[in-house]
């Protein structure tokens, strides 16, 4: 396959494309996602290719969108929603979580519900508390969604395909900040089965769970780690649901030491879940020291640049705590 | 036109008939149920269309096989007229694994995808949206269908109502937003929980046509939806109809009615759509007493035969639990 | 204090009336609460005692309602916001997370949000998928929320007054199968401080962490696995956030198992936080089994009362989990 | 009345003149912001109301001290008008301690509550609500206040608004919902997100009374939301105020405006209410050339000082990230 080095955005915006290419049933709703090109650039151009039929520009109507994108998945097409900020699925949550997601069930398996809502999380831009939110936990806490949170271009290209060819509802998380980034990327479709986790970084001494942007900052902890002789090893699970158990369990039998980071607010974020996952699994009699969870503090994400960051956790936390359990 | 009945030109006579003995099948399916909850020997909560037959049964003749229906927790009427199958219907209520829904959903999601009946709803303005995407397929995908959007007065304070109605307007989508106002949501009366008259006068809102109807008169209801469908498949965008009805039982289960007086429930008793419509069937010579009769007591006997169904009906067994959440 | 036996249900109306006896800025709104007496019956009899201007029947108007709560609350009332199923917060949602939770420390400290939004919670009563969740742990999740559930008459008694006298957004879960149940209650009002929580039977072999109607499943447990010979101590949170971390610790300490117990979908749940929360503390060195978390299966809840049951814990499951965890 | 001057009677003379200071305070201070924005300066993002200065300033003229408002994204102005100190609401943009929320909140959230600016809001139409308590406290503590909840066109499609304006109408509450049209939302407009001509029109869905007025007319936006206000306080509830009006700056920090000609942007700049509030004032004697040249000069260095304020002002500590959460 032939690569190149395109942005994430890019790698969405060429995902999205490429599926619309072949498959008529797909198309894009959201706010200003035509001419303007979304709020954060991703459909940019669409509109020119695929006219105002296929990427419908809608109304600040977030609950009427999403229930429009549900029901024309119900009947044979297969939406993408974009929702500008996923703090706004605030409004959007009865049709997302009382119906698609329950749809199939409740009819006793009768229907189907295939639709993507791709939508930015995350804060590091400035927006503040109404617009920077990692809500993701509430998704997986819902049964009947499946949950994405690429961390690269590569990973989104390939898992927005896969959520495109899913029969289920799949909440796509795209963070604002890693929109700019790039890696090598396949110009061919292709696509990453929901479900497996990918090791970012293999290691020894312990075993770091990152999410989304956190998969960076903990990169790059594992590289200052590496100086002071500590080899951390970086599993991305890249789909909060369905989780990749095994190759967390697996990695904590070989390192005995966990350590779990995501940006959204540490209580009753999915590092819960995934402690709870370890320490009731076989790995549990590996661990030989307390895992560490680390993630937002209990505030709203403030404005003011400093605060806004301290908000959340950076990499001399994970460098910190990992010190902390490798010592124990 | 059918002798002095004023009526689209699909309603044959034959379809008369059938309407007439649907209505009584809805009722009679409704009373049972009540009949069972009040001894206890079903389970969840349920909500009963008797007395509003008329607007399921007359909006609902006006479409075809591969028009959709999106209903609402009062939803029973809709599906039996949507070709329902009562016995899995009544099995569903039995919680059955021959249900509907396999004994998963209850009263409330009663679907019947294949048929074109999207579900019932268990919540208040839920479905709406979802009709204005269901109209959406119709149009992107040139299907051609309409889609019938249920849903109570009490919903139209929901702001799923607003924006759907505001989206579906803009888009000319084929969807025709049928107001069962029977003048109650659970106890809050329309008149105390809006300041005005009609509900229709909302569509105005969103620059779609509006439309009052008497929701007891099958005549008028079939007429009215039948011009609306006409207008939405015309690529003209949807219509809100109101219909004016009520339900004789109470809200759900348990209602003691303490919002309303017995005088109104006998005024409005007496206005009872089934027998109008019979009386003008009589009337115009579609029908016999004597038919009108048998065709009542058919619909008595497949409600019995649909009980014997569900009784006899195996309970979904426990490993099923996990299944059906993914496609 | 003189007390009588009171159902739960009358316990949380004697809260709210005393309470709004004594206090003219208390009001309560919400549907049907009027001469209805609210979908549960709780608020019955209060329209006839308080009039219409302070148990305001509401439109079907989820966001507007709550929306108006917290204006209010802003503005120098104390509302008591009834939601008819804690389902539809899903459409009140931007209104509780984006604004009551955040408007406080949105705005530098300014201002306060002092109200209650009670709603009753749960499967049991075959009202299915969209009416039977247990959502508490996306309230959790929210910095600025708390988060209360009672599991007897006297707890949400003494928990609402709490509730009502607390400056800040109090969510308040009533389960709906423990209005029926009762307690001896005193007549007069009294506080139960949010954030205490209730060792409701005290054990030295394992630790029971559960919640809300689990309560009761884990001691009707407990009381077969004394027959067992094993001593099972049952600590029911009361509050979720704040969470009573030391208690939990304290007994971790003592028994070193501990199972957790709630009727929420297992993933995503509060269960995982709870575990994060022993695995990282002191507790952990003390652990010498797998942390077992019972929770609801990965499903909505079904209709069919056999599935319905089948689909959350029971005692049985709570007792299975006690004795593998004994066991090791 | 003043000569010539239809206005409400609570309007002075030297009123006049503070309200037009008042509109050049508020597009100096946005235009300033522009600026600062343009350069990287400033962190996140913002919404500019250059251009609408009118009916931020129009309608809150006719309210008192204990009146309230409800503000939205594009708040600048409002909270400008309603006694805003724009010192706190520069250091608040620059995240400064001394911020009107401690550098916690920014543009999006600024709030003024002892002066009764209930906040700006980061949510489309999510402030609706707020309003619709707020009105809900005055009439339960029987305080008398009003209040002014203001909302773009945009909002209009969110559900929240239909709820609310529901709601308000049935309780008759003291709130006036002023919707600031400006043509669009972020880039779509009107014309394709509405099938109505007037937003006005929707206020006939609730029971209450619509009007149009011209956004750039100061005397008429008095006029009108005075009448509004009366009409409030005399206990006879909401009404729904459409004011046209038009954005001349993008959305926000970055905007190609692809949406929109700019002839269209030419023809609305030529109607500068500003502009037009100078000629009349001059008109009817109330200011000269001369004055009005020092008032807006006056204006432009109070911008320069807040900008000093905040620019001079600390940065919040680390350890206050923490705090404010919880009362
Ligand atoms: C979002 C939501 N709010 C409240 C309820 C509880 N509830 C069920 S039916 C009902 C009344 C609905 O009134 P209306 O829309 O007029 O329909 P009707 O019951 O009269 O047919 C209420 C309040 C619900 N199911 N969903
Ligand atoms: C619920 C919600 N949806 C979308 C947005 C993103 N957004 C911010 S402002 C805006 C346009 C609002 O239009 P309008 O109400 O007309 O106000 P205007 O910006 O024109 O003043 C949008 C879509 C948001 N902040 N909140
Ligand atoms: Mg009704
Ligand atoms: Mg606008």
């Amino acid at each position: 396959m032939t690569t190149r080095e395109i942005t994430y955005l890019e790698a969405v915006r060429e995902a999205m494309s490429q599926e619309m290419r072949e498959n008529e049933d797909v198309f894009i709703l959201g706010e200003d996602i035509g001419v303007y090109g979304g709020a954060f650039g991703v459909t940019r151009g669409m509109i020119e290719e695929f006219g105002p039929e296929r990427v419908r520009n809608t109304p600040i109507s977030e609950a009427a969108i999403a229930g429009a994108a549900v029901g024309s998945a119900l009947t044979g097409m297969r939406p993408i929603l974009e929702l500008q900020f996923s703090d706004f699925i605030t409004i959007a949550m009865d049709q997302i979580v009382n119906q698609a997601a329950k749809t199939r069930y409740m009819f006793g398996g009768k229907g189907k519900v295939p639709m993507v809502l791709r939508t930015p999380a995350g804060s590091g831009t400035g927006a503040a508390a109404q617009h920077s939110q990692s809500l993701e936990a509430w998704m997986a806490h819902i049964p009947g969604l499946k949950v994405v949170q690429p961390s690269t271009a590569y990973d989104a290209k390939g898992l927005l395909k896969a959520a495109m060819d899913d029969d289920n509802p799949v909440i796509f998380y795209e963070h604002k900040l890693l929109y700019k980034t790039s890696s090598n990327v396949p110009e061919e479709s292709y696509k990453i089965e929901l479900g497996k986790a990918d090791i970012k970084r293999e290691g020894t001494d312990v075993t770091i769970v990152a999410t989304a942007i956190m998969v960076h900052k903990a990169l790059e902890a594992a590289e200052v780690l590496e100086k002071d002789g500590i080899s951390a090893e970086v599993i991305d699970p890249r789909t909060i649901v369905p989780l990749d158990k095994e190759t967390i369990i697996e990695s904590v039998k070989k390192t005995g030491k966990l350590i779990v980071v995501h940006e959204a607010v540490k209580r009753g974020g999915i590092g819960g879940e995934i402690v709870g996952v370890i320490a009731e699994s076989e790995a549990f009699d590996y661990l030989d020291a307390p895992i560490i969870r680390l993630g937002g503090k209990e505030v709203p994400i403030p404005y003011n640049p400093n605060l806004e960051k301290a908000a959340i956790p950076q990499v001399p936390d994970i460098i910190a705590a990992v010190k902390k359990t490798v010592r124990k | 036109m059918l002798k002095n009945l004023e009526i689209p030109s699909m309603i044959t006579e034959k379809k008369l008939k059938d309407l007439y003995k649907e209505m009584w099948t809805i009722r009679y399916f409704d009373e049972k149920v009540d009949q069972f909850f009040a001894k206890g020997m079903i389970h969840g909560t349920t909500h009963l269309c008797v007395g509003q037959e008329a607007s399921a049964s007359g909006s609902i003749a006006v479409i075809g096989g591969k028009d959709k229906i999106v209903s609402t927790h009062r939803g029973h009427g809709h599906c039996i007229s949507k070709e329902g199958d009562i016995n899995k219907m009544m099995a569903e209520l039995f919680g059955r694994e021959t249900g509907y829904c396999k004994g998963k959903g209850g009263s409330m999601h009663i679907a019947d995808v294949e048929k074109g009946n999207l579900g019932a709803n268990g919540i208040v303005g839920g479905g709406i949206p979802l009709a204005v995407g269901a109209a959406l397929t119709s149009k992107m995908k040139n299907e051609n269908y309409v889609v019938l959007c249920f849903f109570g007065d009490g919903a139209t304070n929901e702001g799923s109502f607003h924006e759907s109605l505001n989206l579906a307007a803009i888009w000319n989508l084929p969807v025709i937003f049928i107001c069962e106002n029977n003048q109650y949501g659970m106890s809050g009366s329309v008149k105390e929980m809006t300041k005005i008259e009609h509900i229709a006068t909302r569509s105005e809102g969103y620059g779609i046509p509006g439309k009052i109807v008497d929701g007891l008169d099958m005549f008028e209801i079939m007429n009215t939806v039948h011009e609306a469908v006409e207008h939405a498949r015309g690529g003209n965008g949807p219509t809100l109809i109101e219909m004016k009805t009520y339900r004789w039982k109470g809200h759900s289960k348990s209602d003691a009615k303490k919002y309303r007086t017995r005088e109104e429930e006998n005024e409005w008793r007496a206005k009872d759509g089934i027998k109008r419509f019979k009386d003008a069937l009589i009337d115009a010579e579609v029908l016999t007493e004597e038919e009108a009769k048998q065709l009542q007591e058919e619909a008595k006997t497949s409600i019995e035969e649909a009980v014997e169904f569900a009784a006899n009906s195996p309970e979904p067994s426990i490993e099923r639990l996990e299944e059906d959440v993914f496609a």
